[in-house]
């Protein structure tokens, strides 16, 4: 077996730069198995998470990120201690890889007390340190992820905060607004769109009336990378973090991705694209499939070490969804905590003046 | 017949789009997807690109243009996907819609209606399930109407889109499916239920339960149980809640001497914290036997998971429970 | 000695910031210019861009930053030039702000402060005249903090600052100006006043005037005017909405069994309507010999011709009006 | 004297645009004493607003136009019957132009019956037959006028909507998503920066990463003209029109100019900008004196016949004066007017609830 191996990525288009990422990366042998092992994790935690959703074990909304895991493990894979990330709602994956188990993924989805917020978040609201959520309201997390690059600054910590969003929420103003303070005060945030094609049931082009993503920044410089390639995302991600570290303030960032489920699990999502659209991205330009192929021809990996792995993940997901599935849930009283940090117990009314209830903790 | 109160919705605009040409309906998915939840059903197809219109994500902007259309004469009907995403257009709602005609002494007229689910859905947590029937109803300017039946959907959705002024439109999601029986003047096209006005969807002697949207559901479940053990309670149906029809509870309270309110909102500063008020300062006082109770959605945000979520929220048993303190019965 | 509340909030603010290097303070002319309103009159040129930041005219955009930086740990003062923007970012007060806490189980603690002036100044009409009170007081997962003199906003803003919470801090535009006799503690840079205590600014026995911020003013006013005429009215400053201190109230009324609420913002579904409710469902009812009178603003956006502005606010003249109906005095 | 002069500006600089504007134009002797004319009265006008301020006799904000004039009236110039405006809380200056008399504007400064809106408004919020404000919260009247642009192009009229917003405005966010919403739908809306140097005390250059004010819709095209020449703004204005016209959607225009005064009236304009700044401006860049000058040395007109104007113009302003500080004010009974438009009288309730009155119009 190898154990370092050259490929090449499609080269990044370049909005108001001379020069980016390499188009030459390596990857050895131990980080090939582990990228390999973090996508197959999300993708079958996500597949697992979907099952129970249509078991009617998940309420509510139910995103996935399926199809989107090279940008996620990529840009995960160029992160170093202390950086952060924010992002919307589709957060299951990230929530994993900044370090909950699968376990408190999925028995937040359940909403049992196993889960990484005990059930009180849900889907959509999930946290780990330096992992900010899980926001449910499209384009807030953008001045989010940029305050929480201040505080990097503020503290002179050498750090990014990624800060993920979709073509959808790419139109929101708070964007823009991000955007201007972001360079204003050179901020180390990385802007990163996550382009899958659609918000919703609404196509890029009828919700934007510029697709190119990664140059709506406008005076902020930005890159398009192959969201499909973990490769060119993680060496996207290292040449941009190098470029907060300089100094030099924001970037944006287009992931052209794409995603396999509806928007949420109550969306079928072929009534605004073809399966076939779908059945094509999969063959052609799957983030797992096509990572296997390059490993697995470059002599990095055997087909077979892979297969144990996909058993291996097979098995942490199972024993997750068990817990996830038979753990038990918050006792009442825990309606009423958590509403505010290092206070004196409070007086917190109930439905009726009599289920009026001090605090418990 | 029956009607759900989806469907209720969507033939109200149906046929207000019809009818007049200024009006469209716009907001996030309503056109190609017939909406997040299917409020607009086949309109786009039936009326096309220019009278029922996708937007971006961008509620403050979408909102914006709404109300500059109507400042210019159309009259829009801007959808929210739930009303949770008005906070991001809620300046819009409020300063540049609600108080323009004041600010103008009546020379640019509003004719505007903000709508979507309000409240609180099934598990979608603390961001997604705001009820904002007092922060809407606390400002002049706008008219806040909140159907419950599919009489009131269609009734009060077309009185707001006629209605010259700008109306913020509580539906709520948990609603939309549920059947109702409706005369066949509901399916008139002309069928129009006045803002302003209450219903008494239930007579009764012993007791006043005024309650609004879902509210009225658990008032109503309340109502059939209390029955049972031999208390007669009066249901009062807002319909509005802005303008507020504040003399519907007088007359039932003269006759019932209890009162009890129903919302699924938070307490503090509530919808029925307004009816406690009024109550005081009107000769209603007086007529109470006991003072008024208020049955609200626990003052905390919501949670995602079942158990903790319907303990956040009020239930008929809730209202049970209140009637009967308030007639000091065991 | 005497300071005024603009003062009062320049010191507590400095000392925060000497006193805890993860304290800032951003928002538009904060900094270079020492505050629209001179709130921040010298922080800028003694602290440095740092600590004391101007931004854009985007709400919305640095109200998220400010709440990203406090989810990092940071612990921002976000000045709105007015409460009227904060509209604006009310999204991210209420949904990234308040909930956060709640929904991430108390992984994700926000010390942040949202400050600025709340409610009408002199002559600014309806868009900048909004008192967004009984908003922000109805939402769990947030403190809402309204001084009124000196030494609250002293006191008040430095416990604010130290909280562990997001606080939005309602201030009043035109008491800014106004001196107040302090005591040498309140000079003391650890003077810090408890949130969720209110003060009884007077004691009195025959009528219960409960208000907080401006009110305030108008309610000790009417306390002098009543006193002349054989009055005596115990004047509560409530000092914090949420947590809201019932129990002072239920207290005070123990003794004088008549109750007067003043505010200047709307009436409906405002904090008076919410004391009448609470008076309702407790003791105090029982306590009452007369029901409880609100004394608000009109219901009117706020116009702005000086006669009709006036108009629209309450005085201490319908204080008196309202504790004489009360006292069934002529 | 000449009847047609012809005269050259400043070039446009153009955004995403192969040609602009012309940089020859003409001008026919009944337009140039028409604009001069115009802009001393805003001038005169707005001197006068500043002498009630200071009398007291103008209450809260106060912002004036002076320095400005040459972008109201040189936009004016070029708009054609059913062309709308919106503006910020700088309004004075449009709304006279757009149909109100200076009595009117003045009188609404002072709060009298004779007032545009009678004293409900004041300073900020003052309406015409197409014009739509005076909009007090900075940004919100971008959207606003792309929304009147939308029910231009519903009703299929050839118009457009003139959108003006400061270069403190210009970060707003909702720019950036009203003019997605433009571009996507092809609106017919103007978005004209007015950039005068300063967001109250703060410089373009302190609030805006990029200060190309032009360029900042991204991909909508954009044109620099020079805010201080009457001539240039109506030309650009004109040809701005007929990109609008011709169905390209909305067009981005910066104007430079300049406010002589502080920001609001209480506010002195010295601490974040030197007096000589401001003398200079106005000793070589003024958009009075300039044209003066220009339609002098043409001889389009005479020095007498400008000073003949500058009397009547006095004479209009004084005797508006008079009206605006002798004028009656509403009377109490207004404060409950207004509220609804075509809905029957209701119980609206007054600061005690004896004080409830049944609306009396
Ligand atoms: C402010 C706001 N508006 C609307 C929604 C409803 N909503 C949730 S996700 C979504 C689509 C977002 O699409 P995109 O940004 O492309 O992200 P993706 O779902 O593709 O990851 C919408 C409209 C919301 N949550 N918040
Ligand atoms: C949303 C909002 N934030 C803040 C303000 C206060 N404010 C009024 S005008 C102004 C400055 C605007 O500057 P600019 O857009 O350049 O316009 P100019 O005053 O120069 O005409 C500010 C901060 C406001 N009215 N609305
Ligand atoms: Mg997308
Ligand atoms: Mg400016």
């Amino acid at each position: 077996a190898s154990t370092e191996v050259s490929f090449h990525t499609k080269p990044c288009k370049l909005h108001k730069l001379d020069n980016g990422p390499n188009t030459s990366v390596t990857l050895n042998r131990e980080d090939a198995l582990k990228y390999y092992r973090d996508m197959q994790v999300i993708r079958r935690m996500e597949s697992a998470a979907g099952n129970l959703y249509k078991e009617k074990k998940i309420r509510g909304f139910c995103h996935l990120y399926s199809g989107q895991e090279a940008c996620a493990v990529g840009m995960k894979a160029a992160m170093t201690e202390g950086d952060a990330v924010i992002t919307a709602y589709r957060c299951h994956g990230w929530t994993w890889l900044l370090g909950a188990t699968v376990t408190e993924v999925l028995a937040e989805l359940t909403g049992r007390v196993a889960g990484n917020v005990h059930g009180k978040g849900g889907s959509m609201h999930m946290y780990t340190k330096n992992f900010y959520g899980g926001n449910g309201i499209v384009g807030a997390q953008q001045p989010l992820g940029a305050g929480v690059a201040l505080a990097m600054k503020y503290r002179e910590q050498k750090n990014v905060c990624v800060t993920l969003y979709g073509d959808g929420a790419a139109n929101q103003g708070q964007l823009f607004e991000a955007t201007n303070m972001a360079k204003l005060w050179d901020l180390p945030v990385l802007f990163v769109c996550e382009n899958n094609g659609f918000g919703m049931g609404t196509t890029a082009e009828r919700s934007s009336a510029s697709t190119e993503y990664y140059t709506r920044g406008d005076y902020v410089p930005g890159i398009w990378v192959d969201g499909m390639d973990i490769l060119a995302v993680r060496e996207a991600t290292k040449w941009a973090k190098e470029y907060c570290d300089s100094g030099k303030g924001p970037l944006m960032m287009e992931m052209a991705t794409y995603r396999y489920h509806g928007h949420s699990m109550s969306d079928p999502g072929t009534s605004y694209r073809t399966r076939e659209e779908i059945q094509e991205v999969r063959k052609t330009r799957d983030p797992i499939t096509g990572f296997k192929d390059r490993i697995i021809t470059s002599s990095l990996a055997t087909e077979e070490e892979l297969k144990a792995i996909d058993k291996e993940v097979r098995k942490e997901v199972d024993e997750a969804l068990k817990i996830a599935t038979s753990d038990g849930v918050l006792p009442p009283e825990a309606l009423y905590a958590d509403i505010y940090h290092n206070t004196p117990a409070q007086e917190i009314r109930g439905a009726t003046i009599d289920e009026t209830i001090v605090q418990p903790f | 017949s029956t009607m759900t109160v989806r469907d209720a919705l969507n033939q109200a605009m149906d046929e207000e789009i019809k009818r007049d040409d200024r009006v469209f309906l716009m907001g996030e998915e309503v056109a190609q997807y017939d909406g997040a939840y299917k409020i607009s059903k086949g309109l786009w197809k039936k009326h096309g690109d220019k009278r029922v219109v996708d937007t971006p994500i961008t509620e403050m902007g979408f909102a914006g243009i709404a109300v500059g259309a109507a400042f210019a004469g159309l009259r829009p009907i801007c959808e929210f996907m739930t009303f949770n995403f008005s906070m991001q257009a809620i300046d819009q709602i409020i300063n540049s819609a609600a108080k323009t005609y004041y600010m103008s002494a009546g020379r640019v007229p509003v004719p505007i209606v903000f709508r979507g689910p309000n409240g609180a859905a099934a598990g979608v947590a603390a961001q997604h399930s705001q009820d904002f029937s007092a922060w809407y109803a606390h400002c002049p300017g706008l008219k806040v109407v909140c159907p419950y039946s599919a009489e009131d959907a269609k009734g009060l959705l077309k009185a707001a889109i006629r209605d010259d002024n700008p109306v913020v439109f509580l539906e709520n999601e948990i609603l939309y499916g549920q059947s109702f029986p409706v005369g066949d003047e509901v399916l008139s096209d002309d069928f129009v239920v006045p803002i302003g006005k209450a219903k008494i969807e239930r007579a009764g002697d012993h007791v006043t339960i005024v309650s609004y949207s879902r509210g009225v559901e658990f008032s109503l479940e309340a109502a059939k149980q209390l029955e049972a053990i031999g208390v007669s309670a009066e249901v009062i149906n807002l319909r509005s809640l802005r303008p507020f029809d504040f003399e519907s509870i007088r007359q039932s309270v003269h006759k019932t001497h209890h009162l009890v309110s129903v919302e699924t909102g938070w307490p503090f500063a509530g919808i029925g914290s307004e009816i406690a008020a009024q109550v005081m300062e009107s000769d209603v006082f007086d007529q109470l036997d006991a003072p008024l109770l208020r049955v609200t959605g626990v003052d905390v945000p919501m949670p995602y998971t079942q158990t903790l979520e319907a303990a956040a929220l009020p239930t008929a048993e809730h209202v049970v429970k209140a009637v009967k303190k308030s007639l000091n019965i065991a």
